[in-house]
C-alpha cells in the first residue's frame, strides 16, 4: 500500500459521486433520493478539499467553497424536505413513480 | 386593290347577328330572329358576290395571273419580330370562291330554317349559332395567316359542336357533339404541331411569306426545313403531313371520319350547311391554301393526301350502300365526295396543265356544295314531313312532295355524274387528272363513282318510289299537322340550289381557279367520259332494279354478300375500334391509373410525410414522461456523451 | 401614383368591415372596397401605359422606397412592371367576383369578408414588392387567411384539407425563406432588394443551391408536380370564394415568384435546372389532365385541371424564351380568371342542386340558361377556344416553346400539345353531363342566377373575352417584362 | 505502512462501504444510518487532512442537522421498518452500468492528467485565518459571498415555511 495522496482522495470522491448517481437512479423513495444527492454533494466537497490540500495549499478558496456548499446543502435539504412533506400531503406517497404531474 | 372595309363586313355581319341574337335574342327577338339572321346574311351574300365579280373581272388579274391580295391586316398577337398572328383578309381565287359558296349556302340554310325550325323553343339561339358558324367559316376562308386559320378552324369546330348538340336534351345528340368535337380536336393537335414546325422553319406565320419561303430552295427556311429530319422524314414533310392530319380530321377523312355520321344528330339544315357544304371541306381548302408548298416542296406529303382521299372515298361509298338512315347515307356520301376532292389535290402538280387536279378539286368543291346542300335540304323536307330518318318509314313520297322530288332527283343525277349536271363536269376533270398521274387512284375513283350512283339512287328510289307511302299505312294520321312541303321558305332554297346543281358545271372553272393563278383551259374528252358515265348509269339502273318496286332482291344480294355487307353495315367496325382504344386503353390504362397514382402514391407520400412527423413527435413526446429519474438518466447520458465528444473527438 | 394605395385600400376596407354592425353593411362595404380596388387597378394600368408611351423605359415604374429595418437592409420597396400590372388586374377582377358570389354567406359574415379582403391585400403586396423580405411577408399574409377560410367555412373534409393546404404552403414558404436567406447572404453587402440583387449577379454556386429551393418553394403554390396534392383537397373543401381566391390568386403567387424571384435573379440556375422543370411541368400537364378525366366531383375536376393548366405556366418559365415566358404570365392571368369563374359557377350550381357529383346532374341548361351558358363559356375557355383567354395563353406558350430546336424540348412541347385533346375530353364530359341531356328529376324548380351572381360572372367573362379577342394589349404589357428577364438570361456566366 | 495510512484506508473504507449500503439497503431507516456513517467517515477524512474546522462543520451541519432532518422526514412520511419498493431490474442494471461507465471515464481522465502544484508557501487553515478571510473585504475576502449565502439561507427558511404550510381549505 502506498502513501495516500491526491489520487486516493479523488478516487474516493469519484466513487462517492457515482454511488450517489446510482442511488439517484435506482431509488424510488424521494427521501432516499435526497440522500443520494447528499452523497454527491459530499463527493464534491471532498474534491475541493483535496485540491486545496494538495495543489493550492497557499490558498483557502477550496475550503471556502466547501463551507458554502455545506451551507447551501443544508438549505437545499430543508427545502427538499418541505417539498417532500407537501407532496406527501397531496399524494399520500413520496414514491417518485407517482409524481408524474410534470408531463407533456 | 379593293376597299377592304366591305370585305371585312362579309364575316362581321353574321358575327353581329350572333352577338345580337345570342345576347338579346331570347328576350327581344323571339320570333323575328330568323328574319334578322337571314337579312344580315343576305347582305353578306350580296357583298360576297360583289367581291367575286370585282376580283374575277376587274382588279384581280394582273398580267394574266390572279394575284393574292391582302387588303387588310391587323397584328393581333406579336410573338417576336417576324412571327405574329395577324388578323387579315386574303383575297385570291380560292378564298373568293369559298366566300361565295359559304355565304350562298348559308343564306339558303338560313331561309330554309325559317320554315324548318319554325316554332322551336330556342329559335333565336339556333340563328345565333348559325351566325357564329357563318362568321367563323368566312373568317377561315379569308385568313391571311396560318394561325388565323387555326383560330377560325377551332371556332367552326365549336359552332359545329354547338349545333350538333342543339337538341341538347337528347342523349344521342349530346354524345355526337362531344364525339365530333373531340375527334376533330385530336386532329387539330396535328394541325397545331404542323403549324409550329412550318412557322419555325419559315420564320413567319403569314401565308404569303410562308409559301414563298418554303417553296424557294435558296431560302434559309427551306434549307433548314428540308435538312432537319425526324425518323428519316424531313421536317417539311412532317409539318405538311401534320397540317394535313388537321385537315383530315375536319374533312372526315379515313380514319378520322367517325364523327361525321353521328353529327347528323343536329338539325338537318345544319347538316346541310356544316357537314356537307362548308365546314367539312375546310380540310380540302387548307390543303389547297398550302398547295404550292405541298406540290413543290414535299411531293411525298401530297401523295399521302391522294391515297388518304382515295381510300376514304371508296370506304365511305361502300358503307353508304348499306346504311338505312337517310342522313347517314348522305353523310357517307359527303365523306366519299370529299375524298374525291382530296385525291384530286393529291394527284395534282403545281402550275400549268399539270395542275388540273387542283382546279378539278376546287370545281368539285363548288358543285358538291350545291348538290349536297340540296340533297340535305331535300332530305330535311322529307324528314320534316315524315318525322323519321329511317328509309323503312318512307316510300312513294313523290306524290306528296313534288318539288322536293324533282330537286332531289336533280341533285342525285348531279352527284352520280350524269351529264349535263354539275357533278359530271367536276368529276370528269378529277378522273382525268387521276388518270394522267396515278392509275391506282384512277381505278379506285372509277369504282367509287359507280358506287356513288348506286347508293344515291338507292336512296332516291327508297324515298320517293318503292313501297306505298307510310302515310297510307298510318291511316293518314299525320296529314292534319302538315301543310305539304313546308311552304315557300323551304322550297325556294331547294329550287335555287337545284338550279346551281344543274347549271354550275358550265362555269369555265379553269379560267378562274388554277394552281398558279394563270388561266387553265380544260378540254372535254368525250371518249374518256364514256367509262365513268356508263358506270354511273349502270349504278342507277341496278338501284332502280333493286329498289324501285318493293321486292326481295336487296335482301338476297345482302345475304349473298353477307360478311362484306355486315362489315359495311357496321361501318367496318371502326367505331368499335375507337371505343376500344378510348375506353379500354386511354380511360382504363392511363386515366384510371393516373388518378389512382395521384390519390395513393403522390398524395400518399405527402400524407406519409405528415403522419411520419406526427409519429415521430408522438414518440418524442414519450420522453417527456414526468419521471424525474428518467430525466436524470437522459441528463447523465447527455453529459457522458458530450464529455466523450469533447475529449476524444473535438480535440 | 403611389403604390401603397394598393395595400392601404384593402387594409382600410378590412378595418371598416370589422366596424360594421350587420351583414348587409359588411357586404356593401366589401363590395365598395373591391370596386375601389378594381378602379385602382385600371387607373394603374392606364397610368402605366401612359408612362410607357411617354418613353419611360425604366424596368420598374412608380417606385417608392421607405426604410423599414435599416440595420438588416430591409426597405419597404414597391414598384411595378407590366407583369405585376397584369397580375394586379387579375387580382382585382377575382376579388370583386369573389365578394359578389359570397353574398349569401350567413355564417360569421363579417369575419369571412375580413379574411377575403385581407387575402387580397397580401396578394397585392406580393405583386408590387421589390424587396424580397416584404415579398415574403405578403406571401405569408396571403396564406394564413386561407387556413381559416377553409377550416371554418369549408365543406367536406375541411379540417384535413385546411391542415394539408396550410402545411404544404407553409412548407413551400419555408423553402422560399431558406432560398431568400441564401441570396441575402450571398453578396458582400447583404441586401434583400430585388433590383440591387439583380444588378449584383449572384455567385454561381449560390444559384445552384438557391434556385431549386426557391423554385420548388414557389412551385408548391403553383402545383408543381409532385407537390400539387393540396390543390384538389384544398379547392374542393373551400367555400366558393375561397376556391376562387385560391386558384385565381394564390396559385399565381407561386408562378409570379418563380418568374420574378427565382428565374430573374438566378438565370444560371434556371438554365441548369430548365430540363427538370420542363419534365415536371409536362408530367403535371398530362398527368393532371388524365387524372381529371377520372374525377366525378365538379370541384375536383376543376382542381385537377388547374394542376394541368398551371403546368403550362411552369412549362413557359422552364422553356426560357421571351415568348414562352410571356405565355406563362398570360396563362396565369387567363387561368386565374377562368378558374375563378369555373369555381363561381360550380358554387352557383351547388347552391341550387346541393350536389357536385357530375353523375347526379343533367339538363341544367333548361332550368338555368344563364348559369348553363356561363358553364359552357368557361369550359370552352378551359379547353382553349379561340376568342377566349385560354387559347391565347396556351398558344403563346407553345410558340415560345417551339423556338428551341433541340429534340427534347420539341417532344415536351408535343406532349403538352396533346393535353389539349385530353382537356377537351374531360371538359366536354363534365359540361355535357351537367348542362345537357335530359333534366334530372328533382331539378324542375331550380332558379337561375341572381343579380350578384350574374354580375360576378359577367365581370370575369369580360376579362376572359377582353384577353381572348384582343390579346395584344396584354402581350404589350407583359412582353417588355419578359424581355428584361431574357436580357438577364443572355448575360454569359 | 504508517498508522496514518492505515487510518486513511480505514476511513475510506467506512465511507465507501456505508455509502454503497446507504443507496442499496431496502430499509429506509438503515439507509439513513448508513448515510450518517458515511458522512462521519468523510468528516474523518477531513480530520485526517488536518482541516479540523471543515470536519467540525461537516459533523455539525451534516450529521447533526441534515441527517436528523432526514430521519424526521422519514418518520413523518413513512412507517419505519417497512421495506422500500424494489426498482426494476433493468433500471438497476442500467444505472449501475451508467455509473460505472461514468466513473471509468472520469478515472481515466484523472489518471491521464498531470496535476501541477504550486511552489508557494502553505497557509495554515486555522480558524482565525478562515475567519479573517471569510469576513475580509480586501482582495480575496469572502464577505460578499458570505452575505449572499446568508440571504439564501433566509430565503430557504421562508421558502420552507411557505411550502410546508398547510394550505387553507378553499371553500369557506
Amino acid at each position: 500500500m502506498m502513501q495516500p495522496g491526491l489520487y486516493h482522495l479523488l478516487f474516493i470522491s469519484t466513487a462517492l459521486f457515482f454511488i450517489g448517481v446510482y442511488g439517484f437512479f435506482t431509488r424510488r423513495n424521494l427521501v432516499t433520493m435526497l440522500m443520494s444527492v447528499e452523497l454527491i454533494l459530499n463527493s464534491v466537497n471532498l474534491n475541493f478539499i483535496a485540491f486545496n490540500k494538495y495543489l493550492w495549499y497557499d490558498k483557502m478558496d477550496g475550503l471556502f467553497f466547501t463551507i458554502f456548499i455545506i451551507a447551501i446543502a443544508a438549505a437545499e435539504a430543508a427545502v427538499a424536505i418541505a417539498i417532500i412533506i407537501n407532496l406527501y400531503r397531496s399524494h399520500q406517497s413520496i414514491d417518485v413513480e407517482n409524481t408524474e404531474d410534470l408531463r407533456y | 386593290m379593293p376597299n377592304a372595309t366591305y370585305i371585312a363586313l362579309i364575316p362581321l355581319l353574321p358575327l353581329a347577328g350572333f352577338l345580337m341574337l345570342g345576347i338579346f335574342g331570347r328576350k327581344y327577338f323571339k320570333n323575328t330572329s330568323g328574319v334578322i339572321g337571314a337579312a344580315l346574311l343576305l347582305i353578306s351574300t350580296v357583298l360576297a358576290l360583289y367581291t367575286a365579280y370585282g376580283y374575277f373581272f376587274e382588279y384581280g388579274k394582273v398580267d394574266g395571273v390572279y394575284q393574292k391580295l391582302v387588303p387588310l391586316k391587323y397584328t393581333w398577337l406579336q410573338f417576336s419580330e417576324n412571327v405574329s398572328i395577324d388578323m387579315g383578309i386574303i383575297i385570291d381565287p380560292v378564298s373568293v370562291m369559298m366566300l361565295v359558296v359559304v355565304t350562298f349556302v348559308s343564306l339558303m340554310v338560313h331561309i330554309y330554317s325559317l320554315g324548318y325550325m319554325k316554332g322551336d323553343e330556342r329559335f333565336p339561339t339556333y340563328y345565333a349559332f348559325l351566325g357564329l358558324f357563318t362568321f367563323s367559316m368566312l373568317g377561315l376562308v379569308v385568313s391571311s395567316n396560318i394561325f388565323q386559320i387555326y383560330i377560325f378552324w377551332e371556332l367552326v369546330g365549336v359552332s359545329s359542336f354547338l349545333l350538333i348538340g342543339y337538341y341538347y336534351d337528347k342523349p344521342s345528340a349530346v354524345a355526337a357533339c362531344k364525339k365530333a368535337f373531340i375527334v376533330t380536336r385530336f386532329a387539330d393537335v396535328g394541325f397545331l404541331i404542323g403549324i409550329l414546325i412550318l412557322a419555325f422553319h419559315s420564320g413567319t406565320l403569314d401565308f404569303n411569306t410562308l409559301i414563298t419561303t418554303l417553296t424557294s430552295p435558296e431560302t434559309e427556311g427551306y434549307k433548314s426545313a428540308a435538312a432537319a429530319s425526324f425518323m428519316g422524314v424531313s421536317a417539311l414533310t412532317w409539318g405538311l403531313a401534320l397540317v394535313f392530319v388537321g385537315g383530315a380530321g375536319k374533312s372526315a377523312m379515313f380514319p378520322l371520319h367517325i364523327w361525321l355520321p353521328d353529327a347528323m344528330e343536329g338539325p338537318t339544315p345544319v347538316s346541310a350547311l356544316i357537314h356537307a357544304a362548308t365546314m367539312v371541306v375546310a380540310g380540302v381548302f387548307l390543303v389547297a391554301r398550302l398547295f404550292p408548298v405541298f406540290a413543290i416542296s414535299s411531293p411525298n406529303a401530297l401523295t399521302m393526301v391522294g391515297y388518304v382521299g382515295a381510300i376514304s372515298a371508296l370506304i365511305a361509298a361502300i358503307i353508304a350502300c348499306t346504311q338505312t338512315d337517310i342522313k347517314r347515307v348522305l353523310a357517307y356520301s359527303t365523306m366519299s365526295q370529299i375524298g374525291y376532292m382530296m385525291f384530286a389535290l393529291g394527284v395534282s402538280k403545281y402550275g400549268g396543265e399539270e395542275g388540273l387536279g387542283y382546279t378539278a378539286s376546287m370545281f368539285h368543291l363548288f358543285t358538291h356544295a350545291m348538290f349536297k346542300a340540296l340533297l340535305f335540304l331535300g332530305a330535311g323536307a322529307v324528314i320534316h314531313y315524315i318525322h323519321s330518318n329511317e328509309m323503312k318509314d318512307m316510300g312513294g313520297l313523290r306524290k306528296y312532295l313534288p318539288v322536293t322530288h324533282i330537286t332531289f332527283l336533280i341533285a342525285c343525277l348531279a352527284i352520280a355524274g350524269v351529264p349535263p349536271f354539275a357533278g359530271f363536269f367536276s368529276k370528269e376533270e378529277i378522273l382525268l387528272a387521276a388518270y394522267e398521274h396515278n392509275t391506282a387512284i384512277y381505278w379506285i375513283a372509277l369504282i367509287t363513282s359507280g358506287l356513288t350512283a348506286f347508293y344515291m339512287f338507292r336512296l332516291y328510289f327508297n324515298i320517293f318510289w318503292n313501297a306505298p307511302s307510310p302515310l297510307e299505312r298510318a291511316g293518314g294520321e299525320v296529314h292534319g299537322e302538315h301543310h305539304g312541303e313546308g311552304g315557300f321558305v323551304m322550297m325556294m332554297p331547294l329550287v335555287l340550289l337545284a338550279v346551281g346543281a344543274a347549271g354550275a358545271g358550265f362555269i369555265p372553272f379553269g379560267h378562274f381557279i388554277s394552281s398558279d393563278g394563270k388561266q387553265l383551259n380544260t378540254e372535254f374528252h368525250l371518249q374518256f367520259s364514256i367509262a365513268p358515265v356508263a358506270l354511273g348509269l349502270a349504278g342507277i339502273f341496278i338501284a332502280m332494279w333493286m329498289y324501285k318496286k318493293q321486292n326481295n332482291r336487296p335482301d338476297k344480294i345482302a345475304a349473298s354478300l353477307s360478311s362484306l355487307y355486315k362489315a359495311a353495315y357496321h361501318k367496318f367496325y371502326i367505331d368499335e375500334i375507337y371505343t376500344f382504344i378510348t375506353q379500354k386503353i386511354i380511360f382504363n390504362l392511363i386515366g384510371r391509373p393516373a388518378a389512382w397514382f395521384d390519390k395513393n402514391v403522390v398524395d400518399g407520400m405527402i400524407n406519409a410525410t405528415g403522419n411520419g412527423t406526427k409519429d415521430i413527435s408522438e414518440s418524442i413526446k414519450g420522453l417527456q414522461s414526468g419521471k424525474v429519474q428518467s430525466y436524470a438518466i437522459y441528463f447523465l447520458a447527455g453529459v457522458i456523451g458530450l464529455a466523450l465528444l469533447f475529449i476524444y473527438w473535438w480535440t | 401614383m403611389n403604390l401603397s394605395l394598393l395595400i392601404l385600400i384593402p387594409l382600410l376596407t378590412a378595418a371598416a368591415v370589422l366596424l360594421m354592425r350587420n351583414a348587409a353593411q359588411v357586404r356593401w362595404v366589401s363590395l365598395l372596397g373591391a370596386s375601389a380596388q378594381l378602379v385602382l387597378a385600371f387607373v394603374l394600368l392606364f397610368l402605366f401605359n401612359q408612362q410607357r408611351a411617354a418613353g419611360n423605359t425604366a424596368q420598374m415604374l412608380f417606385e417608392t422606397q421607405y426604410n423599414w429595418f435599416p440595420s438588416w437592409n430591409i426597405s419597404f420597396h414597391l414598384g411595378v412592371d407590366g407583369i405585376s400590372v397584369a397580375m394586379i388586374l387579375l387580382t382585382a377582377f377575382v376579388v370583386i367576383a369573389g365578394v359578389l358570389v359570397s353574398w349569401n354567406v350567413t355564417k360569421m359574415t363579417k369575419e369571412f369578408y375580413f379574411l377575403l379582403i385581407l387575402l387580397s391585400m397580401g396578394a397585392y403586396g406580393f405583386f408590387i414588392s421589390l424587396d424580397l423580405f416584404i415579398l415574403f411577408f405578403f406571401l405569408e399574409i396571403a396564406v394564413i387567411p386561407k387556413y381559416l377560410l377553409i377550416g371554418i367555412w369549408g365543406s367536406g373534409k375541411k379540417e384535413y384539407a385546411a391542415n394539408k393546404l396550410a402545411l404544404m404552403l407553409m412548407g413551400g414558404s419555408a423553402l422560399v425563406l431558406v432560398g431568400l436567406l441564401g441570396i441575402y447572404f450571398s453578396g458582400k453587402e447583404h441586401s434583400f432588394d430585388l433590383m440591387k440583387l439583380a444588378a449584383l449577379n449572384i455567385p454561381l454556386q449560390i444559384q445552384m443551391i438557391c434556385f431549386p429551393l426557391l423554385f420548388a418553394g414557389f412551385g408548391v403554390f403553383t402545383a408543381l408536380f409532385p407537390l400539387h396534392t393540396w390543390v384538389p383537397d384544398g379547392h374542393s373543401s373551400a367555400p366558393t370564394a375561397g376556391s376562387m381566391f385560391l386558384a385565381g390568386i394564390s396559385m399565381k403567387l407561386g408562378g409570379y415568384g418563380c418568374l420574378r424571384v427565382a428565374t430573374f435573379l438566378m438565370p444560371e440556375g434556371a438554365k441548369e435546372y430548365a430540363n427538370i422543370i420542363i419534365i415536371l411541368s409536362v408530367i403535371a400537364i398530362l398527368y393532371g389532365a388524365f387524372a381529371t378525366m377520372m374525377q366525378k366531383d365538379l370541384k375536383y375536376i376543376n382542381a385537377y385541371s388547374s394542376v394541368s393548366h398551371c403546368g403550362f405556366v411552369l412549362l413557359g418559365i422552364g422553356m426560357l424564351t421571351k415568348t414562352s415566358m410571356t405565355g406563362a404570365v398570360m396563362q396565369m392571368v387567363s387561368h386565374g380568371l377562368m378558374t375563378a369563374l369555373f369555381f363561381a359557377v360550380i358554387g352557383m350550381i351547388y347552391e341550387r342542386t346541393h350536389t357536385r357529383q357530375v353523375s347526379e346532374m343533367g339538363g341544367l341548361l333548361k332550368r338555368m340558361p344563364f348559369i348553363g351558358t356561363v358553364l359552357f363559356i368557361v369550359g370552352l375557355c378551359s379547353l382553349g377556344l379561340p376568342g377566349l383567354s385560354g387559347f391565347v395563353a396556351e398558344m403563346t406558350v407553345f410558340m415560345g416553346s417551339w423556338q428551341h430546336p433541340d429534340t427534347f424540348r420539341r417532344i415536351a412541347t408535343i406532349l403538352a400539345c396533346l393535353s389539349i385533346v385530353v382537356t377537351a375530353v374531360y371538359i366536354l364530359r363534365a359540361i355535357t353531363k351537367t348542362a345537357m341531356g335530359p333534366l334530372k328529376e328533382g331539378f324542375e324548380l331550380l332558379t337561375d342566377a341572381t343579380w350578384n351572381e350574374k354580375l360576378a360572372a359577367l365581370i370575369l367573362i369580360a376579362g376572359i373575352i377582353a384577353i381572348g379577342i384582343a390579346p395584344f394589349w396584354l402581350n404589350d404589357l407583359i412582353a417588355p417584362g419578359a424581355e428584361v428577364i431574357m436580357q438577364k438570361l443572355a448575360i454569359p456566366k | 505502512m504508517s498508522g496514518a495510512n492505515i487510518i486513511f484506508y480505514l476511513l475510506a473504507a467506512i465511507t465507501l462501504v456505508s455509502a454503497v449500503l446507504a443507496v442499496t439497503t431496502r430499509m429506509i431507516f438503515r439507509a439513513a444510518i448508513y448515510l450518517l456513517f458515511c458522512l462521519i467517515g468523510i468528516a474523518g477524512i477531513y480530520f485526517w487532512l488536518q482541516y479540523e474546522f471543515i470536519a467540525a462543520v461537516q459533523i455539525v451541519v451534516y450529521v447533526g442537522g441534515i441527517v436528523v432532518l432526514i430521519i424526521f422526514s422519514i418518520f413523518l412520511t413513512q412507517q419505519a421498518g417497512e421495506e422500500l419498493p424494489k426498482q426494476k431490474m433493468g433500471r438497476q442494471l442500467f444505472s449501475a452500468l451508467a455509473a460505472f461507465c461514468g466513473m471509468a471515464l472520469v478515472m481515466l481522465q484523472l489518471v491521464q492528467h498531470k496535476f501541477t502544484t504550486t511552489a508557494n508557501k502553505a497557509v495554515e487553515p486555522t480558524v482565525s485565518n478562515i475567519g479573517n478571510q471569510m469576513l475580509g473585504v480586501e482582495e480575496g475576502g469572502y464577505s460578499l459571498p458570505f452575505e449572499v449565502v446568508s440571504i439564501l439561507l433566509l430565503a430557504a427558511l421562508i421558502g420552507c415555511i411557505v411550502i410546508a404550510l398547510k394550505s387553507k381549505p378553499e371553500a369557506k
